[in-house]
Formats: C-alpha cells, sequence, structure tokens
C-alpha cells in the first residue's frame, strides 16, 4: 500500500455503506451506471476486514450490504434464457440507491455551505415589546409539541405518585424471591425497568436493597454497558441450585 | 477597525436584548480609546435621529437600545396583536394535549392531569375554535365535557384522532434523547 | 398613511420576532393597495442594502427580517461570548438532506435513503424544530410522515423550499465532485 492511500484512509470516516461504495467506485474510476461488481464487492470486503477504518457503530449496516453485493453478483451468474430488461438487472436497485445517496450528498455540501453563511448573521430573537408576551413563547408548533407535552406532562405525574407511600408490606426475604424467580423465567433484569414497576416507592427502596444484597451475596451478576445507562442483571450460573431456597 | 467603529457598535446594540453599557462596548473593543468608542456612540445616534426610518437608538438603563419611533405605535401594537392571536402557547398547549388524549374529559380532570388550573387556557382553547363542548359528565356538578373539533385536525394535519402519536412511538423518540 | 408607508413597514419588520410574512403586513394595512406594500418593502430592502450600515433586511421562510452583516460576526460573537455557533452533525444534516428533498417522508424511507439507521438523528431535528411531523401515511403500520418546518428555511437562509438546488444543478455539483 502506498503512503497516498493510507493518508486517504485514515482521512476517511464512512458514513454508512453507500458512502463507502461511492468512494470505492471513485476510486476505481468505476461508471455508478455499469459497476463491475465483482470487482466491487471483492473492494468493499477488503475494507469491512479492516474494520478499524469504518465507524464501528454501524456496523451491521455495512454487513447487510456486504450480504447484498454478494446477493447480486450471485444472481448474475445465474444462466439466463434471455437477456433481461434493464429494470430487472439486479445491479438497478444499487446503481439507483447510489444515485439517491449521491443527490443527497450534494444537497448535504449545498446546505453545508448556506449553514456556514448563516453562521455569521445574527438575528434578534428576543424583543422588549410593548405587549405582555407570555403568549409568545411558541414559534411552531407541531403534532409532535402536542404529543410530547402530554407524555413529559404524565411523566412528571408519575415522580409524583411515587412518593405516595401505599400500605403494601413487603419483606426483604419475599423481595429477594420475588428477584431471583424472575431472573430464572427471563434470564436477566432491566434494573431501572424493574425498580420503576414498583408499586411504592417503599417497594423499589426495598428492591434496589435486595438487589444489592443478590449482588453482595455473588448470587446475580450486574453490568453496566456504558455510563449513565441501564443496568443488566443476571443470575450467576452456580447460583441456579442454590437460590431456588433463597 | 476603525473606520468601522460606528457600524461594529450598530450591530453590538442591535443584537443586544438589555441596553448595551459602554462598559460592555469596551470589553469588546478593548484596544479602542474611550473617547474615540464616545464619539462613535454620538455619530451613530445622531444619524438614526436624523434619518427618516422608523428606528432609532435610545440611551436608556445606562445602555443603548434599538427602539421604533413613538408614531408608529399603533401599527406594531396591531401586529403584535395579530401575532399573539395566532399562536398556541405553552399553557394551551399543555391543555390541549390533555384534552386530545383523554377526551371527552372535564375542566377539573384536565386541571388535575396538569395539576394546574386550567380555566384560562381552556377558554383560549374554546376562543380557538381547537376544542368544543360536547355535553355534560354524569357526575357531581354535571360538569362540562370537551372535545378536540375539526379544526384541531386541520391545525395538526391529522386526518382523524387515530393519527395521534401514540405513547410507544414518543416513548422510543424521547428514550433516544437520553441515550 | 401612504407617505409613511415604508417606514410603517419597517418598524413592523423590526418589532417582529419571525420573519413578517406579506400577509401580516396586509392584516395591519387593510386598506392600502398590495402592489403599494410591495413596492414599498423593495424601497426599504434597496436602502438598507446599499447603506453603509451593519443591518440590513433579508427575505427568509417567506417573510422579511433584520439581521447583521456577516462582517460584524466577530464582534458580535465577542459581545455575547459565544465561541462559534455549533453546527448540525453530519448525521443530522444527511437526514435533513434526505426529508428536504423527498418530504413528506417516514423514517423508514429516510433510513433506506440514507443504509442507515436514522431515529436518533430524526429526533435531534425534531427537538431543533427544523422538522415536524405532518400526519401518517397510507402504508401497512402508518408511519408517520416528517417535513421541514420554517425554522429550517430561517436556519439556511432560504426563502421557500424552491430555493434548494435544482437537480441538474446538484448534477454539476457531483460532476464537479467527480472530476
Amino acid at each position: 500500500m502506498d503512503a497516498e492511500q493510507s493518508y486517504q484512509v485514515r482521512l476517511e470516516i464512512f458514513e454508512g455503506p453507500l458512502d463507502l461504495l461511492l468512494f470505492l467506485i471513485k476510486k476505481k474510476k468505476i461508471d455508478i451506471q455499469d459497476i463491475p461488481i465483482a470487482l466491487i464487492t471483492r473492494e468493499y470486503l477488503d475494507y469491512l476486514s479492516r474494520k478499524d477504518r469504518i465507524n464501528l457503530d454501524r456496523e451491521a449496516e455495512f454487513l447487510l450490504m456486504a450480504a447484498l453485493l454478494i446477493y447480486i453478483k450471485s444472481q448474475m451468474l445465474l444462466p439466463r434464457e434471455q437477456l433481461l430488461v434493464p429494470e430487472e438487472e439486479p445491479r438497478k436497485e444499487l446503481t439507483d440507491r447510489l444515485m439517491d445517496y449521491q443527490t443527497i450528498k450534494a444537497v448535504v455540501q449545498v446546505l453545508r455551505e448556506k449553514e456556514d453563511e448563516q453562521m455569521q448573521v445574527w438575528k434578534r430573537s428576543a424583543l422588549t415589546s410593548p405587549l405582555p408576551d407570555e403568549d409568545l413563547d411558541l414559534i411552531e408548533v407541531s403534532l409532535f409539541d402536542l404529543a410530547e407535552s402530554f407524555f413529559t406532562m404524565m411523566k412528571r405525574r408519575q415522580g409524583q405518585d411515587i412518593k405516595v407511600i401505599k400500605g403494601k408490606e413487603v419483606t426483604m426475604a419475599e423481595k429477594m424471591n420475588e428477584i431471583v424467580n424472575v431472573l430464572k423465567e427471563r434470564h436477566y433484569l432491566d434494573f431501572l425497568e424493574y425498580l420503576g414497576q414498583q408499586e411504592t416507592l417503599e417497594e423499589a427502596l426495598i428492591a434496589f436493597f435486595c438487589l444489592l444484597e443478590l449482588i453482595k451475596a455473588r448470587l446475580v451478576i450486574a453490568i453496566q454497558e456504558q455510563l449513565f445507562h441501564t443496568i443488566k442483571v443476571w443470575l450467576r450460573k452456580e447460583a441456579h441450585g442454590k437460590a431456588t431456597h433463597g | 477597525m476603525a473606520e468601522k467603529l460606528k457600524e461594529i457598535i450598530e450591530s453590538m446594540i442591535f443584537i443586544s436584548v438589555e441596553p448595551l453599557t459602554p462598559e460592555k462596548m469596551k470589553e469588546v473593543l478593548q484596544d479602542v480609546p474611550e473617547q474615540d468608542v464616545a464619539q462613535a456612540v454620538q455619530d451613530l445616534v445622531g444619524a438614526y435621529a436624523a434619518s427618516e426610518g422608523a428606528i432609532r437608538i435610545i440611551q436608556t438603563a445606562g445602555g443603548y437600545v434599538f427602539s421604533t419611533k413613538p408614531e408608529f405605535d399603533p401599527y406594531v401594537r396591531r401586529l403584535l396583536q395579530i401575532e399573539r392571536k395566532s399562536k398556541l402557547s405553552h399553557q394551551a398547549l399543555e391543555t390541549l394535549s390533555a384534552i386530545a388524549y383523554h377526551q371527552p374529559v372535564t375542566l377539573p380532570e384536565i386541571s388535575a392531569i396538569r395539576v394546574c388550573d386550567s380555566t384560562y387556557a381552556l377558554h383560549s382553547l374554546l376562543e380557538k375554535k381547537l376544542i368544543k363542548i360536547v355535553g355534560r359528565k354524569e357526575a357531581p356538578g354535571r360538569p362540562l365535557l370537551y372535545r378536540t373539533t375539526d379544526k384541531f385536525l386541520v391545525y395538526f394535519g391529522l386526518n382523524s384522532l387515530e393519527d395521534l402519536p401514540k405513547e410507544e412511538e414518543l416513548k422510543k423518540l424521547m428514550e433516544e434523547e437520553n441515550a
């Protein structure tokens, strides 16, 4: 690999499989209307095998495209009695998609330029007006605002309701048994979701302490995959038998 | 910079929500001598005062701010009144959403959902014909029942109430935000 | 009123929070012939464009609004203590472009165009009010339909969706890109 190529590669952060395909097509100077599928598939797979060069968050999408390319290739290898009309050509859909995506990329470029221009221009958003402006706070109301407004309101309400402690008495032992049973049935538990399902704040607190106890006793394992994300709880394998008597 | 000093100050006064004080100007125009700034401000205020235009710069609360000349007050008021009428406030929107998802519903129920007295918002929605009275509830005091109107559907571009986003759809979108 | 028409419109544009549309002007200036209003607006915009001052009137989202000239951006930012206005992410911009050219459009359609899940980008655009829900598609699952908003136009300094580059212009761009 020459120096220029590796330099180029480092610069590229592909936004998606189409972005990568367009890059390869350009690099190989291929006519988008007449894509040599075998060649492009090989190039594409080659790239995927060097995974550090694509955005790993969307690996599935890149793999899906690989599958599509292989599918098209296999379709084209099938023996046919007569030539296909252009619309039935398996490459047609790929070409259409690429063309469509190319347009979008051009639009992105135009909008980015316009955004740059507008960044330097300042308008006034707040003005001193002779009328009370309490009714002026919403510029655009969409259906989304309406629905969001409702569900946010409900969330707020739920937050208040949980403070009401109802009379139901739950012991630590009962709760612990319940948790273990749920884990046996469902294999894992979403920590926040489970706490959210508790009827009262008191019960949620008890459940919380029970989980802490179970973790301490090494009966369950709790994993947080990412900071601020929910915590998942699994039953440890060796604990299956023991926990039955919990 | 010096030859554009007047315009630089103009752009700053234009963008300030509060009257722009000489101290603030100084913060931005650090290297410019104080008397130059003062002179430019005076020129600027004078130029606007002498112009035929509708706006001028006034000195208030120790700073400078753009304002319309008093003679245009009637038009400004008329415009603001119109703008005000054509928009939904946050209060109104929240009330409307409570009605949309719970209809038919009574005022006490709406106020309970919002944990907030909704009489005023309800009236403004009735006035805008986004909701209507459809009867009375068979309950103590027989309170009036409200529903959204066809105008409500048109306003939000809905075909029917079935088209309102479902809780799951919204939840998914809102969760993305917290992710 | 006629001799002050230009100034009346100036005061209204000045005071309006959103771009002032000809329809709004008409509501206030009921008795004034439409072409007189249009002429006055043109004179006014021209006068500001020709002036040496820091502000001008721009046409966006079908209306008129005051803004600073780009050359004063550094001073405005220093005053407001803003490093840079934050730009849209590439993800968001690509999603927005797909919506702008295919609207009204559903989330699955957008994701198909981009070959990439667009839920997160969609939500951030909704939150920024650059797009809005406009109804449901008559298709299995009745997915929600999205459109760009007036705020989208203002954000990019467009007067209407017609201002978006046409197919031929884009083609030219693409050819340059591939050359």
